[in-house]
C-alpha cells in the first residue's frame, strides 16, 4: 500500500449472510460497485458483533478507503466507528444506525416504520378487536426488537394479540410454532411475522389446516414472498429494498471519494407490497 | 425374551418423565391432549427423532456427529435441485438419500481410518457442509418443487389421521431397535462403545464399524430433510441449524451414555417427545420466549436428574 | 500397627458378600488371607481400605474403635492398599502415579517433581524394575505396572500394608526383591495383609494366615503348623488332589513354525515350532517380551520381519480377525482393558468372539445363544448370581474365567494363553489346567506363557525361554524351574 | 526442566500447523505480517483464548461446558448494570467475575455431586442462562456505561501498542500453564480426568475437583465478558452464542482429548491463535463469506490431521 492514491478498495461489514435479505443487500452494493470500477470486500459476522469488530479491524488493516457498516447491533456499532474513524476512514452506516457515534452518512429505510405500516395494514384487514398472532424473531436481536415496537405502536389496543411467540426467523420454525398456536387458537383472523421466512412458515402450517382466510402479512418482501402475495397465499410484505440499499449506500461510498460532499441521512422508502 | 426383562426397568425414569411432563401439560392446558395436537407433536418430533435415532448409533460407538444439522441443508438442498430439474421424485429422495449418507461417512472415513477426534472432525465437517450449501444454494431458498405425489406426502401427507412423518419416524425406530438388539451388526456398535480394543482382539472389523455410524447417521439427516423439504415446499440454506444439539438432547435424555456402549433406541424416542412435548407445550401456554429457555433448561435438567442412576 | 475386624458383614444388592466376617491382625507380622475366588477377600481389604463402606461390624486399631469412611480416613490412619485390580492413570508419569494425593511441595508449596522423582527411583530400584520415573504409565507392562503399585504403598510409609494380589504379573526375581523388602520393613513394625493365590509364596513369607469360604470366617492359623493340602482344603472345604492333573495329550505332526519373527526393541529372531495337541511353554523375566510376541503372532501388533507357516503354508497374520480365521484363540494378558467389556453381561463377554456362528445372515440366535452362554459358564464354573450379570461385579478369578470361556467357544485349533490363571484360586485354575489337558488331548495346540514357574513345569511339553527380547534356549525335556532360570536370567 | 523436553515435541504438530498457516498467510497477503495486523489478530484472540483457557480444565478433567456463552451473556448484562447503577469499575468487575465463577460452578455441583452427564446439564444450563440474560436485559442491549478508566482499558486500551485484552490472555495462561503443572490441584485435575476411580483410589477429593473446573470455566467466561462489553461499550443479549465450539475447537486443535486427562495449555493457545489467525487471513485474503466456511472448516480438518499422532 503505502502512499499512493487512495484504493479503490470499498469494504461492506455485513451483519449476517444467512439472511437472504443481506444476501440480496450484498448483491445490490456487488453490482453497483463493479459498474462503477470499484472493488468491494465483503465480510460476514454472522450476527456476532464481536465478530463484526474484528472484521472491523480486518478491513482497516486492509487500508480500505471506506467502510460500509451494515451493524449487527446498534449500541454495539460505536465502538468500530470509533476506530475506524481513528484510523481516517469514514463510514457509513447501512439498513441500521449506529447510537453513540457520528457516521459520514445513513442509508436505511426504518424498521419500527415498517413494523407500523404492517401492523395498520394488519388492523385494516382483520378489523378492530380480531385475534392475532405475532411470531417473533430471535429474541434479543435489533430486528426483533424494531419491527416488534413499530408492530405494537399501531395496534395495542386495537387487535387482540393472542400469541407471541419466538420462531428465530426460521422458516421450519415459523411452521412449527404457528402449528403448535393453532392448536389452543383456531379462531384467530391474522398473523404478523416479523420476517418474511416465518411468515412462509406459518402459510404452509395454516393451509396444512384448512385455515385459508387467515391474513399474513410478513417483512423483507424476498422472492418467495412476493410470489406467496402475488398467489393469495400472503396478504403481505414490508419491503425495504435491500439491493436499493446496497446499491444506493456504494454510490453514496463513491459520491464522497470523489470529493462530493453527500448527506447524512438518505432514507431508502418502505412499500408494502400486496 | 428374559433380555428385554432386563432393559425395561433402565427405560423406566426417563418414561416416568415423560409421563409426567404430559399429565401436567394435560392439566395446564385443555388444547393438549387432543388427537389433533398429538398428531401434531407427532409430526414435529419426527424431524428430532430422526435425526435422533441415527445419533444414537454414534453415540452409542463412543463417538458423536455435529455434522447432522449441516448433511440436513445440504441433502435438502441437493433434493430440491433434483426436484426441479425435472427427475422424479422417487428417484430424486433416493439419490438424496445416498449422497447424505456418503456426507455422513466422510466423518466416519477420518474418525475412523486417521484415528481422529469425532467432536473436532464433525464440527469441521458441520462448517464445511453449511458452506456448500450456501455455495450451492448462493445463499437462497430453493422453492417451487412442484406438487409430484410421493414428495409431498412424505412430509404433508396422512394416512388415517396419521401424518406420513410420523409413520416414517415409528418405522425407523423399530428397524433400528431391531438391528441394535437381534443383529451381530448391531452388538458389533455396542462393543466398540464399551471397549474398542478389546473388540479388535476378538475379531471385530473396528475401524469399518466405527466409519459405518456415521454413515448411518448422515442417512437419517438425508431422511429428515426430505421431510422437512417436503413440508415447507422450499429447501433452506440455514435448515437444521442447531439441530446436533436436539439430538444429541434426545439421545442423553433417553439414557445413553455420551461415553459409548450403554443405552437404548427406546430411550432415544422417549428422549425426542420429551423435547417436542416441551416446545408443544411451551407454545400452548404462550409461554413468553424470554421464560421459554429457562423453563426448556430446568425440565431438561429436571429430566436428566430423575433418569439418573448408580 | 495391630489391626483387629469384628462381625463385618457386606451385601451388594441382595448378595452377602461378607457375613460376620472376622480379622486380626498383629504388629510387625505378616498375615497371609486365603479363599476361593469371589470367598470375599478384596471386599474385606476395601472396606478398611476406605474404598467402600460395610453394612455392619467394628473395626479397631491398636485397639482403638475407628470408622473408616473414606480413602483419606485409611490414609491418616497409616494404612495403604495395593489393590487387586490395578488402578494406575495411564496418561500420567510413574512418579506422578506413586504421589498421587500426597505430592512432596517445595517451600512455596508447589509440586517438587525433583525430589518425588529421586524418591521414587530409590524405590523402584529396590524394586528392581530399571525405568525412568518420567516414563508414562501407559509404555509399561502389566508386570511394571504391578511394581508401580507397589511403589505407591511402599512410598507412603504406612503401618499396615494390604497387598491384594501383589505378585500375579511378576516373576521369581521381583518377588523375591519384593519379599525383601517386605521383610525390612516387617523389622520396623509395619503389618502386611497379603493375598496371593500362589499358595507357595505364603509359605515362603506369611507368618500367620486366615481362612475365608463363602464370605465367612474358617479359622486362623500359625502358617508353619500347616502344609500345602490343609491349606487348600481349609479354602475350598474338600480335596482336589494333585495341582496339576495328568497329563494324557500326545503331540503329533507340526501345524505352527515361526522363523525369525522380530519387532524392534521388543523381541528379535524368535523360531519356533509347535505340534499339534501340544502345550509350549514361553517363560521369561518380566518384560523379556513374551506378551509381545504372543501378541503379534495373533495379529494384535504387527511383527516387523519374520515368517509364519500354519499347516506348511505361509500365512500373513495383519489383524485378530485374519488369526481368528486361521483357527487362533487369544486369551489377554489384562482382562480388563483387553479381556472384557467390563460394563457388559457375560452374557455378551461370551459370545463376542463368535458372532458369525451364533447368527445367520447378521441376526442372532437367541435361542442358541443362551445354552452357549450357560454351557460355556458351566464347565468353567464361574461363580455368577445370572448370565447376564455384569462382568464388572464378579470377583478377578471368575473374571479370567470368563474370558477363557469367551474363546474356548470357538474351539480354537491354537489356543494362546498369556497369564491365564492370573488371579485364579487353586481350585479353578485346577480346573484351567484341566480344560488346557483335555484341549491338548482333543489335539488342539497351547502356547501359555506364564511367570509362574510351577505352572510352566507342570503344564508345558516343551518351554521356549525368552531373555531380553532374545531366544534364550528350547527346553524339550528335563523341564525344572533351575533350568527355566538360568535361561532366564543368563547365569 | 527436563519435563519441558518432554511436553514440546508433543506440542510440536499443532505449532508447526499454526507456523505453517503464518507462513502462508505472510505469503499470500501483503497486510498480514505487520505490527498493527498481528496486535489486531491478538485483540481478536482474546476473547476465545480467555474461554478456552477455562475450557481446557473442563476438558482436561473429562468433562465439557457447553454453557460459557450464556455464562459471558449474562455476566456481560450484570457487569453492565453495575456500572450503569453507578458502582465503580473495578467493584462492579471483581463482583461479575465472582457472579460468573459462581454460574459456572452450579453446572459443577450438578455434575459432580448428582453424577449427571456433562454434556446435558452444561447444556441445560447454556439454555437457563440465555433465557436469564433475555428476562435481565428484555432482550435488549444495555448502553451508556459511561467511561470509567479501568474499564474501558480492559477492552479498548493499549500499552505500548500492546492491547489490555491480549496481555490479559498471556498473564492468564501463564497463570494457569503454571497451575496445571507445577501444582498439587493440577496434578488432581489430570488424574481425575485420566482415570476417576483410580484417583478416588488415590484419595483425592474427586467430586470436589470435578466441580472446581467449572467454575474455572466460569471465571474465564466472566473474564471475556467484561473485555467484549468493555469493546463494544455494551452488554448484547446475544453475546457469546457459539463460542463453546469455538473454545473447544481450539483446545482440541492444541492436542487436547476431549476423553480428558491429556493435555497441555501451551497446545490451547495454539490452537486459539489457528483459529483467530485464520478468520483473519480469510478477511484479508477477501475469501467470500460463503466459501470462507469450507476453507475454515478444510483447515481445522487439516490441523488436526496434522497433529495426528498414534
Ligand atoms: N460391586 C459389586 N457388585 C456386586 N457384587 C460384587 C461387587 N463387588 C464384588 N461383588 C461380589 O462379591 C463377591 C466377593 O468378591 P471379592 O472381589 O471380594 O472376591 P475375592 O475373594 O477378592 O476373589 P478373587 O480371589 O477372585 O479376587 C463376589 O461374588 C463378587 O461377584
Ligand atoms: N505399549 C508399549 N509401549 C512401549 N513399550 C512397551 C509397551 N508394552 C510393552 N513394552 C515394553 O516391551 C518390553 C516387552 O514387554 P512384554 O509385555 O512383552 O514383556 P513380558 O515378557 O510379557 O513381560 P510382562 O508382561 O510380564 O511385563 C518391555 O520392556 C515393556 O516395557
Ligand atoms: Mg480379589
Ligand atoms: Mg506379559
Amino acid at each position: 500500500g503505502g502512499t499512493s492514491a487512495p484504493s479503490k478498495k470499498i469494504g461492506l461489514a455485513i451483519s449476517t449472510l444467512n439472511n437472504p435479505f443481506f444476501v440480496t443487500l450484498k448483491e445490490g452494493a456487488e453490482a453497483k460497485a463493479k459498474e462503477l470500477g470499484y472493488e468491494l470486500v465483503v465480510t460476514d459476522a454472522q450476527d456476532d458483533p464481536a465478530k463484526q469488530a474484528g472484521q472491523i479491524d480486518d478491513l482497516i488493516q486492509k487500508k480500505v478507503s471506506i467502510i460500509l457498516l451494515n451493524p449487527c447491533n446498534s449500541d454495539a456499532a460505536k465502538t468500530m466507528v470509533e476506530k475506524a474513524t481513528k484510523a481516517k476512514i469514514p463510514v457509513i452506516s447501512v439498513d441500521r444506525g449506529v447510537n453513540g457515534a457520528t457516521v459520514l452518512s445513513h442509508i436505511a429505510s426504518d424498521n419500527v416504520a415498517g413494523g407500523v405500516m404492517a401492523g395498520e395494514e394488519l388492523l385494516a384487514l382483520v378489523g378492530e378487536g380480531a385475534k392475532v398472532v405475532e411470531l417473533q424473531g430471535i429474541p434479543g436481536a435489533s430486528a426483533t426488537v424494531d419491527r416488534g415496537t413499530g408492530f405494537h405502536q399501531a395496534v395495542d389496543g386495537k387487535l387482540n394479540v393472542v400469541a407471541s411467540q419466538s420462531a428465530d426467523f426460521n422458516r421450519d420454525k415459523g411452521f412449527t410454532v404457528m402449528q403448535n398456536i393453532i392448536q389452543a387458537n383456531k379462531d384467530i383472523k391474522g398473523v404478523f411475522a416479523h420476517n418474511d421466512e416465518m411468515a412462509l412458515g406459518a402459510v404452509q402450517a395454516l393451509e396444512a389446516v384448512g385455515m385459508k382466510t387467515v391474513v399474513v402479512i410478513g417483512f423483507d418482501a424476498t422472492d418467495d414472498a412476493v410470489a406467496a402475495v402475488k398467489a393469495g397465499r400472503m396478504k403481505a410484505t414490508v419491503a425495504q429494498k435491500p439491493a436499493l440499499i446496497g446499491s444506493m449506500a456504494v454510490d453514496t461510498a463513491v459520491k464522497y471519494l470523489k470529493g462530493e460532499t453527500v448527506s447524512a441521512k438518505i432514507p431508502v422508502p418502505l412499500e408494502l407490497v400486496k | 425374551m428374559k433380555q428385554f426383562h432386563f432393559t425395561i426397568p433402565q427405560q423406566y425414569s426417563s418414561l416416568i418423565g415423560l409421563l409426567l411432563l404430559g399429565l401436567l401439560l394435560s392439566i395446564l392446558s385443555p388444547h393438549f391432549l387432543t388427537i389433533s395436537n398429538l398428531m401434531n407433536i407427532l409430526n414435529q418430533v419426527s424431524l428430532n427423532g430422526l435425526v435422533a435415532v441415527g445419533m444414537t448409533f454414534v453415540i452409542l460407538s463412543g463417538g458423536i456427529d455435529l455434522s447432522v444439522g449441516s448433511v440436513l441443508a445440504l441433502s435438502g438442498a441437493l433434493v430440491a435441485t433434483l426436484l426441479k430439474s425435472g427427475i422424479s421424485d422417487v428417484v430424486s429422495i433416493v439419490i438424496a438419500v445416498i449422497l447424505g449418507s456418503l456426507f455422513g461417512l466422510l466423518n466416519g472415513v477420518f474418525i475412523s481410518f486417521f484415528n481422529l477426534q469425532p467432536f473436532i472432525v464433525s464440527m469441521a465437517f458441520m462448517t464445511m457442509f453449511r458452506g456448500a450449501t450456501f455455495v450451492f444454494t448462493q445463499g437462497r431458498p430453493i422453492t417451487g418443487l412442484g406438487d409430484s405425489g410421493m414428495f409431498v406426502a412424505v412430509g404433508r401427507g396422512e394416512i388415517v389421521g396419521v401424518p406420513w412423518s410420523g409413520i416414517i419416524l415409528l418405522i425407523s425406530f423399530i428397524a433400528t431397535a431391531f438391528i441394535l438388539n437381534k443383529t451381530v451388526y448391531g452388538k458389533g456398535i455396542y462393543a466398540i462403545g464399551g471397549n474398542a480394543e478389546a473388540a479388535r482382539l476378538s475379531g471385530l472389523p473396528v475401524k469399518r464399524l466405527r466409519a459405518s455410524v456415521y454413515a448411518i447417521s448422515g442417512f437419517f439427516a438425508a431422511l429428515a430433510s426430505i421431510i422437512l423439504t417436503s413440508r415447507l415446499d422450499s429447501a433452506q440454506p440455514l435448515a437444521g441449524q442447531g439441530y446436533e444439539l436436539d439430538a444429541i438432547a434426545a439421545v442423553v435424555l433417553g439414557g445413553t451414555s455420551l461415553s459409548g456402549g450403554r443405552g437404548y433406541m427406546v430411550g432415544t424416542i422417549i428422549g425426542a417427545f420429551i423435547i417436542g412435548i416441551l416446545n408443544n407445550g411451551l407454545n400452548l401456554l404462550e409461554v413468553s420466549s424470554f421464560y421459554q429457555q429457562i423453563v426448556k433448561g430446568a425440565v431438561i435438567l429436571l429430566a436428566v436428574l430423575l433418569d439418573r442412576r448408580k | 500397627m495391630k489391626l483387629e475386624m469384628l462381625g463385618i458383614c457386606k451385601s451388594f444388592g441382595p448378595i452377602q458378600v461378607l457375613k460376620n466376617m472376622k480379622l486380626e491382625i498383629l504388629p510387625g507380622e505378616i498375615h497371609a488371607l486365603v479363599g476361593e475366588n469371589g470367598a470375599g477377600k478384596s471386599t474385606l481389604m476395601k472396606i478398611v481400605g476406605g474404598v467402600i463402606q460395610k453394612d455392619a461390624g467394628e473395626i479397631r486399631i491398636n485397639d482403638k474403635l475407628v470408622e473408616i469412611n473414606k480413602v483419606r480416613d485409611a490414609e491418616r490412619l497409616g494404612i495403604a492398599i495395593i489393590h487387586q485390580e490395578l488402578s494406575v492413570i495411564p496418561d500420567m508419569t510413574i512418579t506422578e502415579n506413586v504421589f498421587l494425593g500426597n505430592e512432596l511441595r517445595t517451600l512455596w508449596g508447589l509440586v517438587d517433581e525433583k525430589t518425588m522423582n529421586r524418591e521414587v527411583t530409590k524405590v523402584l530400584g529396590k524394586l528392581g524394575l530399571d525405568v525412568n520415573p518420567k516414563e508414562r504409565c501407559k509404555n509399561l507392562g502389566v508386570g511394571q505396572l504391578q511394581l508401580v503399585e507397589i511403589a505407591k504403598a511402599l512410598i507412603h510409609r504406612a503401618q499396615l500394608i494390604v497387598m491384594d494380589e501383589p505378585t500375579s504379573a511378576l516373576t521369581d526375581y521381583e518377588i523375591e526383591r519384593l519379599f525383601t523388602i517386605i521383610r525390612s520393613l516387617k523389622q520396623d513394625g509395619v503389618s502386611f495383609v497379603y493375598i496371593s493365590h500362589r499358595l507357595e509364596e505364603l509359605f515362603t513369607i506369611c507368618d500367620r494366615l486366615t481362612v475365608l469360604r463363602d464370605g465367612e470366617y474358617i479359622g486362623t492359623s500359625t502358617i508353619k503348623e500347616l502344609s500345602f493340602n490343609q491349606v487348600i482344603s481349609m479354602m475350598v472345604g474338600r480335596e482336589i488332589g494333585d495341582r496339576f492333573p495328568k497329563k494324557t495329550n500326545r503331540p503329533g505332526a507340526t501345524i505352527l513354525e515361526v522363523h525369525n519373527l522380530s519387532s524392534t526393541s521388543k523381541f528379535h529372531n524368535i523360531s519356533f515350532n509347535l505340534r499339534r495337541g501340544e502345550i509350549l511353554g514361553i517363560a521369561g523375566l518380566m518384560g523379556a517380551g513374551r506378551t509381545e510376541l504372543v501378541r503379534a503372532l495373533f495379529g494384535a501388533e504387527p511383527a516387523d520381519s519374520g515368517e509364519i507357516w500354519l499347516n506348511g503354508k505361509r500365512v500373513t497374520i495383519k489383524s485378530p480377525k485374519d488369526a481368528m480365521a486361521l483357527g487362533l484363540g487369544f486369551v489377554t494378558e489384562d482382562r480388563k482393558t483387553e479381556g472384557l467389556f467390563i460394563d457388559f453381561s457375560l452374557h455378551f463377554n461370551i459370545i463376542a468372539t463368535n458372532f458369525k456362528k451364533l447368527s445367520t445372515y447378521g441376526l442372532l440366535h437367541q435361542q442358541r445363544i443362551v445354552p452357549y452362554v450357560e454351557s460355556l459358564i458351566q464347565s468353567l464354573r464361574v461363580k455368577t448370581s445370572s448370565i447376564y450379570e455384569t462382568a464388572k461385579n464378579l470377583s478377578g478369578g471368575n473374571q479370567q474365567k470368563v474370558v477363557v470361556a469367551k474363546w474356548l467357544g470357538r474351539k480354537p485349533t491354537i489356543l494362546i494363553l498369556d497369564e491365564p490363571t492370573r488371579g485364579v484360586d487353586v481350585g479353578a485354575k485346577r480346573e484351567i489346567y484341566e480344560i488346557m489337558n483335555d484341549l491338548a488331548h482333543q489335539g488342539v495346540s497351547i502356547i501359555m506363557v506364564s511367570s509362574e514357574l510351577p505352572e510352566i513345569v507342570g503344564m508345558s511339553d516343551r518351554v521356549l525361554v525368552l531373555r531380553l527380547g532374545h531366544q534364550a534356549g528350547m527346553l524339550e525335556s528335563d523341564i525344572t524351574q533351575e533350568r527355566i532360570m538360568s535361561l532366564a536370567t543368563g547365569v
